[in-house]
């Protein structure tokens, strides 16, 4: 011990005291001002996503409601069946000529001279083309209807729709207009009647695909959304958190597992469509699954997400401090123990996140799928994964490409729900990680 | 498989599924078909990898298949192609609605978007900053065109039947072949657009054509027909030499800006995938490619009379190319 | 029995493997499982594996490659007549045919299987009752075929099943067998763990090995149309039109403008993203209550769930219009002239909405990692006068910085590989500029516009898009090696 | 076991001082009570520290001896659950007092912890961090200089001298623990808290330290939580006794380990109870 | 300074042993290296750990004795860089063969570690995780009683008897670091190797946990490093000095401390060196 360590504390004795300068003001403004950054940070992100959010709802609150007409219809075997052969044929009841039934309803309602060929023409346009499967659908699941009048909420055409939403611009002259004052007039008899409204869109949750906006909805892309993300769920999850535990816990530190580093970090940077490829490659030329099929989408999406999700469980598993796998080790645990025991629940909050982003960024994207035959027009529901199906994000980019003024607040529509899926990912990982996150 | 699959031209996409809505409506035993998007090259080559219910049975494209592509396709077996046209896209430019109105000849478009134009005999990068400077009758707008980006088809008819078309009709491919070019040299320089972001590049769809010129009053952009005809109250069409488009002026030939759609058949699969057969018919009956058809009415320009009952006869012959 | 019930029946055996292991092993002890070498629940899963596994590896062997031969096999049924006059793909879809009336096949009653064996003519309406759709191409012979078809089919499962539930069973006695209170069950299950952890972390190099597999051919075709040099050096991207100087070339496919628009765009995004994410990141840590950073982080969180395509719009028609009327504004007040000097698509435009895409990437992760940092570190810090952000700034972040930088690694990653906000906000001009203010784009974008347009895809204008890709694959990997010898170098471990 | 307390104060007592009153109150606690989220750790205590000389804080494992010091640089603020009442001055200012500087305080009061906490810097950074922070280098010389008095003060600076750009993680436990204390006395604080500053430490390290407070003492005023009653009497002119988050006496070390007034610090000193 | 090595044997010797060759050999080290990269931190180590007593390894802070405990249950496998060459036996067997289960000669040889590390996880839990992941209690209410048992024996049971449910973080450092002995007895190791077990301990949990020791040591084999001499000379029966990686002498603890051999242990225990 030598008498220099005291130096320190006699030279500073003169000038020791709170009169000291050790640069507060200077230092506390930095503190204030590092704190605001932070603050502002958080602030703006949170003012772009309330913008985003703020923009797409308002676009797209209104694809909630689809105006619809509500007529008497009476079902007339005369034009149902007109040779009442539908118990031998059952294609009759298949190929009648529905849409001339709710056609004659609205004229009744609407008082149309059945001679005015325009006028008729203008009313008829009020009408969907859907129309025809609904009533199909109604007689074929119950024949006895045939002969009797129903009340029937029909959908009205999307153009009058957007009509009723105020979305077209009646200043500019008529003939520029996709509705003609006629058939304004018609709307405003039936809305003054009752008989027509902005009922809640039920049809954008279950419809399949469709190129009339009013028949148009997400059923088929969120049971293929839900498919794939349950596929990526399934595989993504166990595989990615695996190979991060090998590499993290077991790997020997080699060349090999830096290769192996390297490469999932690369992975992540590979753009979305090149996944596309490899789907492409394998899974459809290669192993001979069928195209649009979300089994392939969930498959290629799991690739996608599996360096996020790696990445991420490496990070957390890192952050587990020695201490407690000394703990583990020095009780006799196995190396396996120690990890399954201790160090994976403790990472468990940071698993969790990478994995919701993973999900998340899996959930939203449309360029693998273009490739694999998703991006595509799929009415029917897919009974199995093998089936062809569409996704969210899929329906939402060809929503946006359409011509029709209704898909326009669609596509914010397709987006909101699209988001209120996120939404629920993102609620059901705040709980979880609730339940899991420790500091310690 | 029992359904049949689609796949290709972006652009034909919304009148295959119309179709397809249509098919399956009417034929409730068939399953609706799939109809993916894709773009042509892409629904072209997924065409070509092969016969077998692994593979699609019909591309959709919105330009006709080239040679090497058929070579392509004939290497995977796939030799049987049968051609199917299904009608006309028409092209029109458009401003915003309010502004006024153009009345553009292929001239004006090459002066305005064309990389060099010749100036006093000088093969010189394209000086014209507005429109008044290519036409002293348009209105003082900065020169803003938003034109299909090259991937598209509709980018190719652009350039042979409005910028080639002007080039010669303002004497410059004559110009630049004088000055040493030989033709081919000379159309594409003619063709090629300028770079200097006066012409912006859509590589999307025409809705963020449309969304370029909300956000842009004073753009003008290019549209298809159909496009068009749904945002009648947001855009405002311009003439080409003189002819509104519409679908009677382009079926007449009037309008000079059109190009024909397509899509192909695999000869080998009609007999194995239900429906393939019917949904090809379907297509090309009258009941959706006619004049007064759905797709009509969407926009597709319908081939005359004669052309159509052409393709039928060979459809029904199974004559392939 | 089908695959599913297999399965499950295995899955019943390796649970009473697990039952029976565990019972046994502590039966070989007398009850006292202290003598075990493991604990009994470990000779469980020594027996569940043992019946499950082989069995398992077995069917997926066998669904593999039976329906192959099951495929020779009827193919042997061909008529030689029609094999004569078929070639290999028409007898493929001739079999689609066959396997087709061979479901429908199943539907038929008794009475009506008699009917249908008449002839293809008759089968097609009785099917198409039963909702079976079939082609028109259908022959006589193809009935028999599928009847041969169902009994190979019925055959094989029976063998399959018989084989697959004996291998279990055989796999549960040989296990059993097994059992010794030294038998280091322990040991052998976590190898199988083990074995499977190394499994998983194949799939990784799987995924690279089959991304390169997918894109070398018609890259090696590009390259074959193209020269390499023309394509590595070239700085003017305008596939369609050749060189004015060069009327032979396909066009000009110069890489340098989109990579410099990559590596821009990005560069902008990473500018917004990481000072607001991690800025955020430190407040959630540090200065936020819990209650305040339990609801910031999961909001923040939605920006990424966010479709870009989304964010496309937004800055089609929000941000970039924005840019452009501020920057004539600013310009009218700097010179009195009303000109935009920011195009309404433009780097700067793409580059702050994919910043703030991006940004929970960085705060999230960041967020997490800062967190983890012990509590001491923070004390001895604090504890010598320093305040929070001096802690954080020069002890925290320091600590937390392999872990920081891994996390904007994977952001920069994100950035590279964006598309569809470049499109809509940068557009698709291949431009080489240094203004921020004009548009440009990126090696994503051309990949993605090159594969989707309607250029002829034996073209090299097509094939580019997978050189493209292959390119920017290794492009990202020089980085991604780069940035792992960064942080090998300047990682310090804490505790 | 019996403890030699004895022993202790040949060391002890050849540094203290007759009489403690000539030494003004630097830090006064009145009436403190310490909470944790609901649960009390520390009862009504009052407890003044002397300046210029060491004041040791002893008790059973768990008493709110670390407790209690932590009130003193109020670093308590750093855990979110942690509520102090009562009144603490420092030099006759309540330190609780919203116009007080907490960063300033930290700084006039140093702290060194149980568990050694070296940044995961290199060793000259560690010690160099907190006059830079605070600007008490004017230059790098200056802040070289500083930082070997630093270690060597802690009996460090031979072991390290010649590596002191590695980490200070890498040392050993004995080793972080001095650089700890380097870290603390380079910023030269008025008052120092020290939290079982040895405990880590062996014995010739722990004769150093000890020798070092001893010095120190000329200057500063140090508070120190210990465990070993040797240490206690060895080093502290003045020892309070914790028990159950109570003071249960405090007195001059002296009169403390001879002759305590209190039934429980006499049963502790002598190792009867715990 | 001055260390009274006679005070710590009035305790020490009640429970020595007189002859130390009774002893069996538990654990013998030959020629043992072991290095850090490319630093060496023990220099050819001859050491042997008899049964049924408790040695004790002293030394500076940083000659090694930490790594030598290390490798006595192969916790050194756990640092990459650490490479241990020679031979070290338990029982004969060779404990570095291959064919020796790692884990199980953990199980065999506990250890207690100079920085409290409880699991994040509740008190029960974290004595209770030992015996169940090596199946030592029958039932539930075994298992209580074990966890009561092994708390009882670390000298926490009272503190904590009513808060089993309650996260083992929460406990102050010395009550964490029993909570780790409790850990380390509740599943009967053969050896227990404790670094510094009592570093964070006050005189009274000392105490407790030294007489635990000398009850361990009927059953079981106990190395134990320890910065005090006087808890060397009190609870173990031979001692190991270690300096800057070298073992300096060894020899049984009375011995040790009243004549040593080498002239270093002699300067070190009189504090002359460090
Ligand atoms: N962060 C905390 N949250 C809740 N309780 C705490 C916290 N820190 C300490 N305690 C409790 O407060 C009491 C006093 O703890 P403190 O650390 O002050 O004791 P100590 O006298 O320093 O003990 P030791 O000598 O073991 O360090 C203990 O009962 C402890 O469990
Ligand atoms: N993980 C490690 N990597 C590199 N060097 C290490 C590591 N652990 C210890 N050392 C070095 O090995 C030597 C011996 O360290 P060890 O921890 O065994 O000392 P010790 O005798 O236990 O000291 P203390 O009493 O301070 O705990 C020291 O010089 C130390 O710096
Ligand atoms: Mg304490
Ligand atoms: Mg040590």
């Amino acid at each position: 011990m030598t008498d220099a360590s005291l130096t320190p504390a006699t030279t500073a004795t003169g000038t020791r005291s709170h009169t000291r300068d050790i640069g507060l003001k200077a230092r506390y403004a930095a503190e204030r001002r590092f704190r605001a950054y932070g603050l502002a940070a958080v602030a703006l992100g949170l003012f772009f996503l309330f913008l985003l959010l703020g923009s797409v709802i308002a676009q797209g609150y209104t694809a909630f409601w689809q105006t619809s007409i509500q007529l008497d219809i009476e079902f007339d075997e005369e034009v149902i069946d007109p040779d009442g052969n539908r118990d031998s044929d059952r294609m009759v009841l298949l190929t009648a000529n529905y849409p001339l039934l709710a056609q004659r309803a609205l004229h009744e309602k609407l008082g149309v001279d059945p001679d005015d060929r325009a006028a008729r023409r203008d009313a008829n346009s009020l009408l969907s083309q859907g129309v025809r499967t609904q009533l199909r659908d109604i007689v074929v699941s119950d024949p006895s209807i045939i002969g009797t009048t129903r009340t029937v909420w029909v959908l009205a055409h999307g153009d009058i729709d957007s009509a009723a939403k105020g979305q077209f611009d009646l200043t500019v002259e008529e003939s520029r207009r996709r509705v003609n004052d006629r058939q304004l007039g018609y709307m405003q008899t039936l809305e003054e009647a009752g008989v027509m409204e902005g009922r809640f869109n039920t049809g954008l949750f279950t419809f399949g695909a469709s190129s009339r906006p009013e028949t148009a909805g997400m059923g088929v892309a969120i049971i293929g959304s839900f498919y794939m993300m349950a596929i990526v769920l399934v595989l993504a999850l166990p595989i990615g958190v695996a190979a991060s535990i090998y590499l993290e816990e077991f790997a020997p530190k080699n060349r090999l597992t830096d290769i192996i580093e390297v490469n999932i970090n690369n992975l992540a940077a590979v753009p979305s469509i090149v996944y596309g490829l490899l789907g492409l490659a394998v899974f459809i030329n290669f192993a001979g699954l069928p195209r649009s099929a979300a089994v392939v989408g969930g498959l290629v999406l799991t690739l996608m997400t599996l360096p996020t999700i790696i990445i991420a469980t490496r990070a957390a598993l890192k952050a587990v401090p020695p201490s407690i796998r000394a703990a583990a080790l020095g009780v006799g645990a196995s190396k396996m123990q120690m990890v399954f025991h201790h160090v994976l629940p403790l990472a468990a909050p940071g698993i969790l996140t990478g994995t919701i982003i993973g999900l998340a960024t899996a959930l939203g994207e449309t360029a693998p799928l273009l490739l694999i035959g998703m991006v595509a027009f799929v009415a029917d529901y897919p009974a199995t994964p093998f089936d062809p199906s569409t996704a969210l994000p899929v329906q939402i980019y060809m929503w946006s490409g359409q011509a029709e003024r209704a898909f326009v607040e669609r596509t914010s529509g397709a987006i909101i729900i699209l988001l209120l899926f996120l939404a629920v990912m993102n609620i059901t990982a705040i709980i979880l990680r609730r339940r899991f996150e420790r500091r310690w | 498989r029992d359904q049949v699959s689609v796949a290709g031209s972006s652009t034909v996409l919304p009148y295959a599924t119309i179709v397809a809505e249509n098919f399956g409506e009417t034929f409730p035993d068939f399953p609706t078909p799939i109809v993916e998007s894709g773009g042509s090259s892409g629904g072209l080559k997924e065409f070509c990898r092969g016969v077998g219910t692994e593979f699609i049975d019909i591309a959709n494209a919105s330009r006709a298949i080239r040679d090497s592509e058929v070579a392509s396709c004939a290497e995977a077996g796939v030799t049987e192609i049968q051609e199917i046209r299904i009608g006309y896209d028409g092209i029109v430019f458009a401003s915003d609605i309010n502004g006024p109105d153009f009345a553009l000849e292929p001239i004006h478009m090459y002066q305005a978007l064309a990389a060099q134009i010749v100036v006093d005999g000088e093969l010189v990068d394209n000086p014209n900053e507005t429109w008044a400077d290519v036409n002293p009758d348009f209105p003082d707008w900065e020169i803003a065109a938003y034109i299909p980006g090259e991937k598209h088809g509709t980018r190719e008819v652009f350039e042979e039947k409005v910028l080639l078309v002007g080039c010669e009709a303002a004497g410059d491919l004559q110009a630049r072949m004088d000055a040493g070019m030989d033709e081919d040299t000379a159309e594409e320089n003619c063709y090629a657009v300028r770079k200097d972001g006066k012409s912006v590049d859509i590589d999307g769809d025409y809705t963020e054509t449309l969304a370029r010129i909300d956000a842009n009053k004073e753009g003008m952009g290019v549209f298809g027909l159909a496009f068009y005809e749904n945002n009648t109250d947001k855009l405002k069409v311009a003439t080409m030499s003189g002819v509104t488009p519409t679908t009677e002026s382009i079926a007449a030939g009037e309008y000079p800006v059109s190009r024909p759609l397509f899509f192909y058949v695999k000869k080998a699969h009609l007999g194995v995938i239900p429906g393939l057969k019917e949904y090809v018919e379907f297509f090309i009956s009258d009941a959706m490619t006619g004049p007064d058809s759905p797709l009509a009415e969407y926009g597709l320009v319908a081939a005359p009379d004669e052309e159509r009952e052409a393709t039928r006869a060979s459809f029904a012959a199974g004559e392939t190319l | 029995m089908s695959a599913t019930t297999i399965i499950a029946i295995v899955l019943v055996i390796g649970a009473v493997g697990y039952l029976a292991g565990a019972a046994r092993a502590r039966m070989v002890v007398g009850g006292e499982t202290a003598k075990l070498h493991s604990r009994p629940g470990y000779y469980g899963s020594f027996i569940l594996i043992w019946a499950t596994l082989p069995a398992l590896l077995l069917l997926v062997a066998w669904s593999s490659f039976a329906p192959v031969l099951i495929d020779n096999q009827v193919r042997d049924t061909i008529p030689e007549s029609v094999r004569a006059e078929q070639s290999a793909t028409q007898q493929d879809l001739s079999i689609n045919i066959v396997e087709a009336i061979a479901e429908g096949l199943r539907l038929l009653d008794e009475r009506e299987l008699q009917q249908a064996t008449a002839g293809f003519v008759l089968l097609r309406p009785l099917l198409a009752d039963k909702g079976v759709a079939l082609a028109g191409n259908g022959e006589d012979w193809m009935i028999a075929s599928a009847q041969q078809l169902n009994a190979l089919r019925d055959t094989n499962i029976i063998w399959k099943s018989i084989a697959v539930i004996g291998l279990s069973i055989v796999g549960f006695t040989a296990g059993l067998l097994q059992i010794r209170a030294q038998l280091r069950a322990r040991n052998r299950v976590e190898g199988v763990i083990h074995a499977g952890l190394v499994l998983a972390s194949t799939v990784a190099i799987l995924t690279t090995v089959g991304i390169v597999l997918s894109m070398i051919s018609e890259t090696g075709r590009f390259f074959s149309s193209v020269p390499p040099q023309e394509f590595f050096f070239g700085t003017v991207w305008d596939p369609r039109f050749a060189n004015a100087e060069d009327p032979d070339a396909a066009g000009q496919f110069g890489l340098i403008p989109l990579l410099a628009g990559t590596l821009y765009i990005a560069f902008v995004a990473m500018l917004v993203a990481v000072p607001i994410g991690l800025f955020a990141a430190i407040y959630m840590a540090e200065y936020a209550s819990s209650r305040f950073r339990s609801i910031a982080k999961p909001l923040l969180e939605v920006l990424a769930g966010i479709p870009t395509i989304v964010y496309g719009f937004f800055a089609l028609v929000t941000v970039g219009p924005f840019l452009r009327d501020l920057s004539g504004q600013i310009a009218g007040i700097a010179t009195g002239e009303v000109s935009s000097f920011i195009s309404a698509t433009s780097v700067l435009t793409a580059g702050l909405v994919m910043g703030i895409m991006l940004v929970p990437f960085v705060s999230s992760l960041s967020d997490d990692i800062i967190s983890a940092v012990p509590r001491s570190m923070r004390d001895g810090s604090l504890g010598l006068g320093a305040t929070r952000s001096e802690t954080v700034k020069r002890v925290i972040l320091p600590a937390a910085l392999p872990g920081v930088v891994g996390a904007l690694l994977m952001t920069a990653s994100r950035a590279i590989g964006e598309t569809m906000i470049v499109v809509m906000a940068a557009g698709v001009a291949a431009r080489l500029s240094i203004n921020p203010f004009e548009p440009m784009t990126t090696v994503t974008v051309k990949i993605v516009s090159q594969l989707t347009g309607d250029l002829e895809f034996t073209s090299p204008q097509t094939l580019v898009a997978f050189a493209l890709g292959l390119t920017l694959f290794f492009i990202t990997l020089a980085l991604n090696v780069y940035a792992l010898y960064i942080v090998r170098k300047y990682r310090e471990q804490y505790e | 076991m019996k403890v030699d307390t004895q022993q202790g104060f040949a060391d002890g007592t050849a540094t203290a001082v007759a009489g403690s009153n000539e030494f003004p109150v630097k830090m006064d606690g009145k009436n403190v009570n310490v909470f944790y989220g609901d649960k009390q750790a520390i009862f009504d205590v009052n407890l003044e520290i002397r300046e210029r000389q060491v004041t040791a804080l002893i008790g059973p494992s768990g008493c709110g001896k670390s407790t209690y010091l932590r009130c003193l640089n109020r670093m308590n603020d750093t855990i979110e659950s942690c509520r102090v009442t009562g009144l603490i001055t420092m030099d006759g200012e309540d330190i609780y007092d919203p116009s007080i500087d907490v960063v300033e305080l930290r700084a006039r009061v140093g702290m060194v912890f149980q568990k050694p906490n070296p940044f995961p810097k290199s060793i000259f950074e560690n010690v160099s961090y907190g006059p830079r922070i605070h600007g008490l280098a004017r230059s790098k010389a200056d802040l070289e200089a500083l930082v070997e008095q630093s270690l060597r003060g802690a009996g460090l600076w031979d072991e390290v001298k010649d590596r002191l750009q590695e980490p200070g993680t890498g040392l050993s436990g004995g080793q972080q623990q001095r650089l700890c204390i380097a870290r603390a006395i380079a910023v030269s604080p008025e008052v120092i808290l020290m939290d079982e500053p040895c405990s880590a430490l062996d014995p010739i390290a722990t004769a150093i330290v000890e020798e070092l407070i001893d010095e120190l003492r000329q200057n500063y005023t140090i508070a120190i939580v210990t465990h070993s009653m040797q240490q206690a009497a060895r080093v502290s002119q003045r020892t309070a006794m914790f028990h159950l988050g109570e003071l249960v006496e405090v007195d001059d070390t002296e009169t403390m380990f001879t002759n305590p007034s209190e039934k429980r610090t006499q049963d502790y000193i002598t190792g009867r109870f715990g």
